[in-house]
């Protein structure tokens, strides 16, 4: 299992290659990738994230966990980034490895859906007309109730 | 003592990150009441509870009816906005 | 949308963060990977992967403008490897660009799903006992009811 | 005339991977049978009918009352195993 919670960019290219590599008995490499997006109307700045350190990495390794004891995995991996971040950045990514697609696909999506919701991040869009905290959607939470 | 920790909103309505108070509440509802009686800028950033999650010593709970007792650090938050 | 049907090995880190840059407007970018897998006693020396010439591009864009149509995209890859391939060797990729994490996720399992079973390949397993041809799963045919 | 390809252990059982034939057959399901008729290779490739799936001019069809008119290329094989 591996967990970074960092302020610098990640390499996706490089982690999803060497999380790939050496994978001998796993068939099934999911990556999922979250990009700061902009504003239907371009007007982004930034993106800020707070978070709660000590709890974050107890979170995500909690939920990684959970993941890791429900489907057949090989490995698991989260970055998740905080900061200031700009539009086209790359904030956070998980990977999961498995011997066959449905885990991979399932755990990567679950490990996103928790991730989204019990991960103390928050985010603040900054733009030119002033800053405003990111709401949580109730369809994230309405998300948690498929598993 | 217990130290209290304020994330997002929460903290910019409180003005501070974090501080060290002393209580007697013994469970998460007291402490946020005698906080909302404290000053008025507790009072705003908790006049919606539907909107504050709290995190025991970093572990989530469901419930304000969670005691207090042996908890060293208690954060308060609005819903998490990860991913 | 990009689609390649190859017998050279591909390089999912290139790949993936090529295919994630300058998604301005993509929150989401999943990627799958398809590894060749060793047998449970390692004794698979080869996957060998026949395909259909000119049908296999076909069929994998008929596949890729379903998804397309179906799901809110912003770009669609696919890479799919002929000829022999050893254990540990990455055999196929997809990657999905959307908005958001629901259509990106479910587009990437939707493609996977149909070229499990609508793409004319056909992997033959060598070992040293001998070489014998993979037959379909049941499973995969049935993951198409979903849809 | 029309091009026939085999793939996978159609290909193998048949012997080859593709030929040229004069048909007068009229659907896919004629056209199987006259080369079911024609050698035991033919016979021991169409042995099991549920495992075949045919493409005409390298689209995938359903049903093997399928119309060879106007056709240029048939493909059988096995259910595919992609991805």
């Amino acid at each position: 299992m591996q967990i970074s919670v960092q302020k610098e960019p990640f390499d996706l290219g490089q982690i999803a290659q060497e999380f790939a590599a050496g994978h001998r008995h796993m068939g099934a490499i999911v990556t999922f990738t979250g990009v700061v997006r902009d504003s239907d109307t371009d007007d982004l700045d930034a993106m800020e994230i707070e978070h709660y350190p000590g709890m974050t990495e107890r979170a995500i390794a909690k939920i990684a966990t959970q993941a890791a004891s429900r489907w057949d995995l090989g490995d698991v991996l989260v970055i998740h980034r905080f900061g200031r971040l700009t539009p086209g950045e790359q904030i956070m990514m998980v990977a999961t490895a498995a011997p066959h697609r449905k885990d991979a696909f399932e755990a990567a999506e679950y490990l996103m859906d928790y991730l989204k919701s019990r991960a103390p991040f928050w985010k603040k869009e900054v733009t030119s007309s002033g800053t405003s905290w990111v709401d949580a959607k109730p369809e994230d939470e309405d998300a948690l109730s498929r598993w | 003592m217990i130290e209290l920790l304020y994330f997002a909103w929460v903290r910019e309505r409180i003005g501070l990150p974090k501080e060290h108070i002393e209580t007697q509440a013994s469970t998460v509802a007291e402490l946020i009441n005698e906080l909302i009686a404290k000053e008025d800028r507790y009072a705003l950033a908790f006049s919606d509870l539907s909107a504050i999650r709290v995190a025991l010593d970093q572990d989530l709970i469901d419930d304000f009816t969670a005691s207090l007792e042996g908890v060293r650090e208690v954060a308060f938050f609005p819903p998490m906005t990860g991913g």
